[in-house]
């Protein structure tokens, strides 16, 4: 592979733009919420705030190798969906690594993240995590049912599984986009999106608010600012995810920002509706309506 | 030459001058002795005589007159063997009962020779009412040697006997008289020409004849005398009942069934029946003496449906016969002898055995002769009737055949399973009396040597060697010395057969060289971790080169019984293997049962091509045209019972997680791909017939669901090695799946998932088999927190998950990747779905692997465990690095792969720009991938050493707690029943319904078995009844 | 019919319903000395019947004496060979009948009882 | 002539037979048995074979019903 | 009642059996061929006035030999057990004292009841007897003599050299038939002599006293060892 520094270039922007953009779109999220709830909530600088304290942080304490790597597993995780995901599709500045894997790559890569931190986390010896993580990866095995459903459909549908491919077949007018010509697999594919994104009602995961602990409580200073700006990133990288694959994806910066902003919206928005799902619970639903959806949209095209 | 008739003289001369010894017993015995080596000399003479040369059969005529005016007896090539093989039993049996003829005295010396002799003159005589003469002989004799142990149990047997033989003889003696009134003559051979079934009341003359010959040979039911003659004589005396007063009475039927031709059908049925239904009753037995009554019984059930398909088996019939005559004989002979070495009453007791190791060897080889192992005897008579009758359009036969062996095996095999597991400990202390020691010894010797004569007769088995057998011969000589001998000579065995073979076979044939590869490389790298083992570890050895010459075997094949003929080696390997284990005992026998079972589906498969091509080769499986998808489905289940899928898989879990640790790699990692290659040969040569797309179809499913089910059962797991057994069924289900897709996609995901699930099962296997040795127990919620105790089996453990996993950089994703375009490409969605979720179904497990034993608290009673053995590791990571070269150039897999596998189908295959493989739907850069993450992996921790290098470690214990202090390390540790919620949500996928079927099956037989023995109440006159009613019942059956 | 009214028939006749009686005290008789003597009959009956086999019309013992001359015996004789048969039927079942009685009283030693039914125990 | 002597000889038999299964004493019975070898030797003369006749009433009725009284005064004797 | 009612249907299907037999058996008016040829070359070839001595002993000699092996064994059995029953118990008793009558009369008949079944089968060739019968007269004297003197003990080593005497002979002359004349048991290895004379048939006078004897020692034995029973109780 022949090594080009503009691509690289191009790429380490793009992700600056994502990071910032995650941190800033957080703010807005954790802002709306506190209106919701008629609280005042947080400054829109304050991911920022965060950020830089928690990297300043002099003491920090370990658990061992694996809790050390944990969250680098975790932030090659989120980066790694960037490098592999197309963001802007008109050129060839902001395609990033796309033309080394296809989406079945950025499906797959979602679990080094996941597998690092859990592992990360296992090491740190507090039993929640390990409850954390149990419940995570129950819920994400029948997450994905939907999604790979809506996804195969859109694969059958495009003929491809180059995610570049599916989100240049959309361009052309609003009507081309996959949200109107495969409706199914679009709406199986937002409501697995709710549990990807990971808010309420399927938040049982990190618990914010009964336990104060999960996963990342062991972590601090800078292992979670590693954990912080992962989440930033994948945050935006997964709602891009969902705007490649059936709102049409961006042309622009600016409609990046809108659409990405749009589908993480709707989880936040959901989140404040629904109460959250005990795990069992959450693990039938995907396998009822969901399921459903997708199935006919994989049956529509077959 | 001597003439046979002085066998007769000289054994009735020597029995009648007993009387001039009056006590001199040991005298007596001596003479007793020498008279059956002068009579085994005599037929021995006689036997090479017609074995050199093909001259007329001799005939003696009595009384210097011709027959019919005389008695004649003939001597030609089949009564030389017959009374070669009683005189030779009779000898030895006199020495196995030395001590208990001394104790007798005289008398019941002369009544064992002329018992002999009764025999030998069965055998040889042409006249009907000499036959009823030495019939009696050799009944009312062994009336008398059933009392040679007398106590409660053998008087009244021994009375039951005498009156059972005295109706059947009755019956013999009224047909012989009336034969003679209808035909004018007594010779056998004028009666057959007097044709008398044509002649009214002649024909039920003859059939009187023919019934009771077949009364002899103790129908089901009309023979529950027999089995309390079995039970109760002396073990010794059951041997030569069963063994040769047996085979002499199948003799006699064959030479009348000229006489009546028309039993042959019947024969057929009766045989079977009492084939089957002994077998039947055998399941619910534990006295060894009457089990053993059983599977006689059953033997001589099969025999006999044997000779009544003389006329099916056309010019195969003698040899058929002979062979599994001859396993039965020696076979059944030694067990019962082995029976009156150990003389319990209970087969549980048979774990005595093990006190001389020599004794369980040899009861081994008489179990797998009567079940048909090679390379004894009667594997290759069962193949050649199974062919044979297969030729015959048979079917119905060959089914009840395999049935009634089936259920054999269910006995035979769970006393073996005793008699290798069971505590022995309280049992006595015994005596390897020499005298009862030689014959059974030599017992066993011959009957491997008529299995590697048999050998040489066949057809379609010249393309093996002998050699690796011959070298696992060595290996067991050298059994008592140091392991580490033995483990350098099987390695070394094992590189050199590799040596010889992979490099030929890669230029010639790369499907092949794969597999090949996966079992000699596979078994050379699993065997280098048995240096960890310490003492002699007997035994061991082999039987692991046993498994890998049958894999070896099944490799090279070309002809199917060569491929059957490895098939059943590598079964039999296994199983020794499996049965190691310390709480295998009914996991190796389930394993077994299963293997038979699906052993017996391939037989019948193979059969029917057999039957419509003509040729053994494994490639005329292709030009079948009839009955394609029959022989299809019974070849796919033969094989998927070692594949384990869905439900043929119960056997799996606990053969494998009970193995020892190296065991497990060996049974789990290679031996399963025996049944990939086994669907991968059925495929290529059967998978142009569009008859198969259906079956095809549904196997897809079958393979979809076997991984949901197996990677489900395995997140519930708390034992590790039964997670990764779990784990083991569904990886083969997806590779399944892929193959039934038949499609070039599919098969190349099959076949990188073959390769793949050999690489990160074995090490997964090994590392925490390796473990477990530390630890000291399976129970994953026991363990915690090793990972500082063992990095070097954590890194391992890691990065065997992540590559299973299918989480990109590392290998596992490129069969995730393939498996994606081909199901696409496929259109098999809906089953990709099912393969696709159980995909992350494993998270579940392999975290809760991970999880449970390295991170969390580690427990006190582990605090100073050490790092797995070397000799583990060695092998560990040497597969590591064959993982990392597959994730880092999948290309230089992949692309021979797709070369070869485009042999079948050309079309779908992958295109290739060095490192980019692109289909028709989606590109992947393996390597690209690899580089890529590499530097933004490295990137990062540069990152974060930068910015946390001052990062200060504490102990695992020093956590936030909710406000609360632990305690303990195990009340931090979430392990157990970790996957609670999930259990709750979608446990009902994996509840055992698939156990509980094949529970309710064996229940049901077994009660079946219970039952229908109730017929035998112990009663002799209800005996004599049975006798009378099978006399008038199969009377109304022929006429 | 009047083919069944000789000598040789009503023999073998006979012979036959002694072999039915024989058979049925085998099956029907408890007491162990009346199987024995049921076998006994059944021989008995057997016996006859192949003795009636030998039988030819109006004939006479088949020894040659002054009665029967050398020349004319296959004319006037009955036929040797059954009855040969019969010497040998008949020291054999004195022999079988021995070996019975021997084994009954071994058994009512061991219990005390000539019933069939007592000795019930192997079974299965 | 000989017809009647062979169809009374032929009912004796069967009536010395049945008695022989039926009778209670066992005494008669095997008396009855051993009588049954007798009548049938005298069939058997009638049948033109004395060699069997000879036979049968020496051994066939003579000495099977002494080895019958052996052992029936045996178990008489052991069953005091 | 049941179980009576299925004892009798299996009777009846016996019968059904059997009368197979029956109903197809219809006497016959001359012999068949083999008889034929016996009863035109008995004479002859064996040189036996008793056709059926010809047949038990030379035709079908073999099967003689087996019958005489089926009593030695038998005899052996019997012994066997009741030697067995006598070594557990080791207690004699009195038997009553026989009749004197009985005594007397089996002194004086004892003699003539021996030379009778010696007549009976040395004249086996000629006249109807032989070695089976001449063999069980014997042995009826010998119950004479065990009934009368109950206490008397037989001399066991001379009836076993008695009994192998006479087998040993017997295969002997089998052998000596094969080796001097044309088969085993064949009788013609000495002159058939004159038919109807005492000293003809060859060796079958021989044979027959062999049998005689065998088989009146073997029924003796038998006798002696149920008689031994007897003193146990």
């Amino acid at each position: 592979m022949d090594f080009d520094i503009k691509r690289l270039g191009f790429t380490l922007l793009g992700l600056l733009i994502v990071l910032n953009w995650g941190l800033l779109m957080n703010a807005f999220m954790r802002k709306i919420g506190a209106r919701v709830a008629r609280r005042i909530g947080i400054p829109w600088h304050q991911p920022w705030i965060d950020l830089f304290k928690n990297y300043s942080i002099r003491s920090q304490i370990t658990h061992g190798l694996m809790f050390y790597l944990g969250p680098i597993f975790r932030l090659s995780g989120g980066v790694g969906i960037f490098l592999f995901m197309p963001m802007i599709i008109t050129g060839d500045h902001w395609l990033n690594y796309s033309f080394q894997g296809d989406l079945v790559l950025i499906m797959y890569f979602q679990f080094f993240g996941m597998l690092g931190m859990a592992l990360g986390a296992g090491e740190g010896g507090h039993p929640y995590s390990a409850i954390g993580i149990s419940r995570g990866l129950s819920q994400f095995t029948t997450i994905e049912v939907p999604l790979t459903l809506a996804i195969i459909s859109l694969a059958i549908q495009y003929d491809t599984l180059s995610l570049a491919d599916i989100v240049r077949a959309q361009q052309g007018g609003f009507m081309h986009w996959s949200m109107w010509t495969n409706p199914f697999a679009t709406a199986a594919g937002m409501l697995a999106a709710l549990g990807t994104l990971g808010h309420s009602p399927f938040n049982l995961v990190m618990a914010p608010n009964e336990i104060p602990i999960g996963p990342p409580t062991e972590y601090h200073s800078t292992f979670l600012g590693v954990l912080q700006s992962n989440g930033a990133i994948l945050h935006v990288v997964e709602a891009a995810l969902f705007m490649n694959l059936f709102f049409g994806g961006a042309t622009n910066w600016i409609e990046f920002i809108v659409k990405t902003f749009l589908i993480y919206f709707w989880s936040v928005f959901v989140g404040m509706v629904f109460p959250r799902f005990r795990i069992e619970q959450s693990v039938t639903w995907f396998l009822k309506v969901p399921l459903v959806l997708g199935v006919i949209a994989v049956v529509m095209f077959m | 030459m001597v003439n046979p008739i002085h066998i007769v003289s000289i054994a009735l001369g020597v029995a009648f001058a007993l009387g001039f010894l009056g006590k001199r017993d040991k005298l007596s015995l001596g003479l007793v002795l020498s008279t059956l080596a002068g009579m085994v000399a005599i037929s021995a003479g006689w036997f090479i005589h017609f074995l050199n040369s093909s001259v007329e059969p001799l005939q003696i005529f009595t009384g210097g007159f011709k027959p019919p005016f005389a008695i004649n007896l003939q001597m030609g090539l089949a009564e030389a063997t017959f009374t070669l093989l009683i005189n030779v039993a009779g000898f030895l049996g006199a020495i196995y009962l030395t001590k208990e003829l001394l104790k007798t005295g005289k008398n019941m010396m002369l009544i064992f020779l002329v018992f002999i002799l009764g025999l030998n003159v069965m055998v040889m005589t042409r006249d009907l009412f000499n036959l009823f003469v030495f019939s009696e002989i050799q009944s009312i004799a062994l009336a008398g040697l059933i009392i040679l142990d007398p106590n409660r149990k053998s008087i009244p047997s021994g009375f039951k006997y005498v009156i059972a033989t005295g109706l059947i003889s009755s019956f013999l003696l009224l047909g012989t008289v009336f034969a003679y009134y209808f035909s004018g003559t007594l010779n056998i051979d004028f009666i057959s020409q007097a044709s008398l079934q044509y002649v009214k009341g002649g024909a039920v003359a003859v059939f009187m004849v023919i019934l009771a010959v077949i009364l002899e040979l103790k129908p089901f039911p009309a023979n529950g005398w027999a089995l309390d003659v079995y039970e109760s004589a002396h073990p010794g005396i059951g041997a030569l009942v069963s063994g040769i007063a047996g085979t002499t009475s199948l003799f006699v039927l064959y030479k009348l069934i000229p006489v009546a031709p028309f039993i042959s059908d019947i024969l057929i049925t009766l045989g079977l029946v009492s084939f089957v239904a002994s077998n039947l009753l055998g399941l619910s037995q534990t006295n060894p003496n009457r089990l053993l009554g059983y599977s006689s019984i059953g033997q001589l059930g099969l025999l006999s449906a044997t000779i009544g398909m003389q006329q099916l088996l056309g010019d195969k019939f003698i040899f058929i016969a002979l062979t599994i005559l001859i396993s039965h004989f020696f076979a059944k002979a030694g067990l019962f002898w082995l029976s009156g070495i150990i003389n319990r009453d209970d087969i549980k007791d048979w774990a005595m055995l093990r006190k001389k190791p020599i004794l369980l060897v040899l009861f081994g080889v008489f179990i797998f002769s009567l079940i048909g192992f090679p390379p004894l005897p009667s594997f290759f008579g069962k193949w050649s009737l199974i062919m044979e009758l297969s030729a015959g359009n048979q079917y119905m036969l060959v089914t009840s055949i395999l049935i009634g062996s089936f259920i054999e095996g269910i006995y035979l095999f769970r006393w073996l399973g005793y008699a290798i597991k069971l505590d022995f400990s309280d049992l006595p202390e015994f005596k390897l009396n020499i005298s009862k020691f030689l014959p059974t010894l030599t017992w066993g010797i011959l009957l491997i040597a008529t299995g590697v004569v048999a050998s040489a007769e066949m057809e379609g088995l010249s393309g093996l060697s002998y050699w690796p057998l011959i070298f696992i011969a060595f290996i067991y000589l050298i059994d008592e010395l140091p392991i580490y001998i033995k483990n350098t000579l099987s390695i070394a065995g094992l590189a050199f057969y590799s040596w010889l073979t992979l490099p030929e076979l890669y230029y010639t044939d790369m499907l092949r060289f794969i597999f090949m590869g996966i079992f000699l490389i596979g078994g050379i790298l699993t065997l280098i971790a048995g240096y960890a083992y310490k003492g002699k570890r007997r035994g061991f050895y082999p039987v692991a080169l046993i498994m890998y010459a049958g894999l070896a075997y099944i490799i090279q094949a070309s002809t199917t019984l060569e491929f059957f003929f490895g098939w059943e080696l590598m079964t039999a390997g296994s199983y020794f293997l499996i049965i190691r284990g310390k709480k295998s005992i009914n996991h190796a026998l389930s394993y077994m049962l299963f293997s038979i079972g699906g052993a017996y589906a391939i037989l019948a498969g193979f059969g029917i091509t057999f039957a419509e091509t003509q040729s053994m080769l494994i490639a005329s499986l292709s030009q079948l045209s009839n009955m394609v998808p029959l022989v299809f489905i019974l070849l796919a289940i033969g094989f998927m019972t070692k594949t384990a899928s869905l439900g043929l898989h119960i056997w799996l879990p606990g053969a494998h997680a009970e193995a020892e640790s190296d065991v497990s790699p060996m049974v789990s990692a290679i031996l399963l791909k025996a049944g990939v290659f086994g669907l991968l040969l059925l495929m290529i040569a059967m998978g142009n017939n569009p008859q198969i797309a259906t079956i095809a179809y549904y196997l897809g499913w079958l393979g979809a669901l076997t991984a949901l089910v197996g990677n489900m059962a395995a997140a519930f797991q708390e034992d590790a090695k039964r997670l990764l057994a779990y784990s083991s069924i569904a990886q083969l289900g997806y590779i399944l799946f892929a193959l039934a897709m038949m499609s070039h996609l599919g098969w190349l995901t099959a076949m990188y998932y073959s390769i793949n699930h050999f690489l990160y099962k074995a090490i997964l296997f090994l590392t925490i088999g390796a473990v477990v040795l530390k630890v000291g127990t399976h129970s994953m919620y026991k363990m915690g927190g090793l990972i500082k105790n063992m990095p070097l089996a954590f890194i391992a453990v890691l990065i065997g998950i992540i590559a299973l996993s299918g989480v990109p950089p590392l290998s596992g994703f490129g069969g995730k990747w393939l498996f994606y375009n081909a199901v696409i490409d496929k259109h098999w969605y809906f089953q990709g779905i099912i393969v696709f979720f159980s995909g992350i179904v494993a998270f579940l497990y392999l975290y809760k692997l991970i999880y449970s034993i390295f991170l969390g608290q580690l427990k006190d009673n582990l605090r100073h465990v050490t790092d797995i053995s070397l000799w583990f590791a060695i092998p560990i990571y040497i597969l590591i690095i064959g993982i990392m070269i597959i994730s880092a150039k999948p290309e230089w897999l992949l692309q021979p792969l797709g070369k070869m596998i485009s042999q079948w189908y050309p079309n779908g295959a992958l295109a290739w720009n060095g490192g980019l493989a692109t289909s028709t739907y989606g590109y992947w850069n393996g390597n690209g991938v690899m580089i890529t993450i590499g530097i933004m992996f490295t990137t990062i921790l540069i990152w974060l050493i930068v910015l946390s290098r001052k990062a200060q470690k504490v102990k695992q214990f020093n956590i936030v707690y909710a406000a609360e202090a632990p305690q303990r390390p195990e009340t931090t540790h979430q392990s157990y029943n970790m996957y609670a919620g999930y259990n709750k949500a979608l446990g009902w996928i994996v509840a055992p319904k698939i156990t509980e079927f094949w529970n309710m099956m064996s229940d049901w037989i077994l009660s079946l078995a219970h039952f229908t023995r109730l017929i035998y109440n112990g009663n002799g006159q209800r005996y004599l009844i049975y006798i009378l009613g099978y006399f008038v019942i199969i009377y109304f059956l022929v006429f | 019919m009047t083919q069944y009214l000789s000598v040789e028939f009503i023999a073998m006749l006979t012979g036959f319903l002694l072999m039915v009686i024989g058979v049925w005290g085998i099956i029907s008789q408890k007491n162990l000395l009346k199987i024995v003597i049921g076998f006994s009959l059944f021989d008995t009956g057997l016996n006859i019947v192949i003795v009636s086999l030998s039988y030819v019309k109006n004939s006479t013992a088949p020894i040659l004496d002054k009665a029967v001359e050398v020349s004319d015996a296959a004319s006037k004789i009955a036929d040797p060979v059954p009855q040969a048969l019969v010497l040998t039927s008949i020291v054999i079942g004195l022999g079988v009948t021995a070996l019975m009685l021997a084994y009954v009283m071994r058994m009512f030693r061991e219990k005390k009882s000539l019933e069939i039914n007592s000795y019930n125990e192997l079974k299965w | 002539m000989s017809i009647i002597l062979a169809i009374f000889l032929g009912l004796v038999i069967l009536i010395l037979a049945f008695a022989a299964i039926y009778h209670k004493n066992i005494k008669v019975a095997i008396i009855a048995s051993g009588a049954v070898g007798l009548f049938a030797s005298v069939l058997y003369l009638l049948l033109a074979a004395p060699d069997v006749a000879l036979t049968e009433a020496s051994i066939g009725s003579g000495l099977s019903t002494i080895i019958f009284f052996y052992v029936l005064n045996k178990i008489r004797q052991s069953n005091d | 009642m049941i179980k009576k009612g299925i004892l009798l249907l299996l009777l009846a299907g016996f019968v059904v059996v059997i009368s197979n037999l029956i109903i197809n058996f219809s006497g016959s008016s001359e012999l068949n061929p083999l008889a034929r040829y016996y009863a035109e070359n008995g004479p002859t070839e064996v040189g036996a006035a008793n056709l059926v001595t010809a047949v038990v002993v030379t035709y079908r000699g073999f099967d003689t030999l087996g019958e005489v092996t089926i009593l030695f064994i038998a005899a052996a059995i019997v012994g066997f057990f009741l030697k067995i029953l006598n070594s557990n118990n080791n207690r004699t008793s009195s038997l009553r004292k026989p009749s004197e009558i009985l005594e007397t009369a089996s002194t004086l008949l004892v003699p003539t009841i021996f030379m009778l079944g010696t007549y009976i089968f040395i004249n086996g060739h000629l006249t109807p007897g032989g070695g089976f019968q001449g063999g069980a007269v014997i042995a009826t004297g010998v119950m004479m003599i065990i009934l009368a003197r109950p206490t008397s003990e037989f001399n066991h080593k001379l009836l076993s050299i008695l009994e192998a005497i006479s087998g040993i002979g017997f295969v002997l002359m089998g052998v000596l038939g094969l080796i001097l004349a044309s088969g085993f048991l064949n009788n013609a290895f000495l002159p058939l002599g004159k038919l109807g004379n005492i000293l003809s048939a060859g060796a079958i006078p021989i044979i027959y006293v062999f049998i005689g004897i065998k088989v009146g020692s073997e029924l003796t034995s038998i006798l002696n060892s149920l008689k031994e029973n007897q003193n146990e109780v």
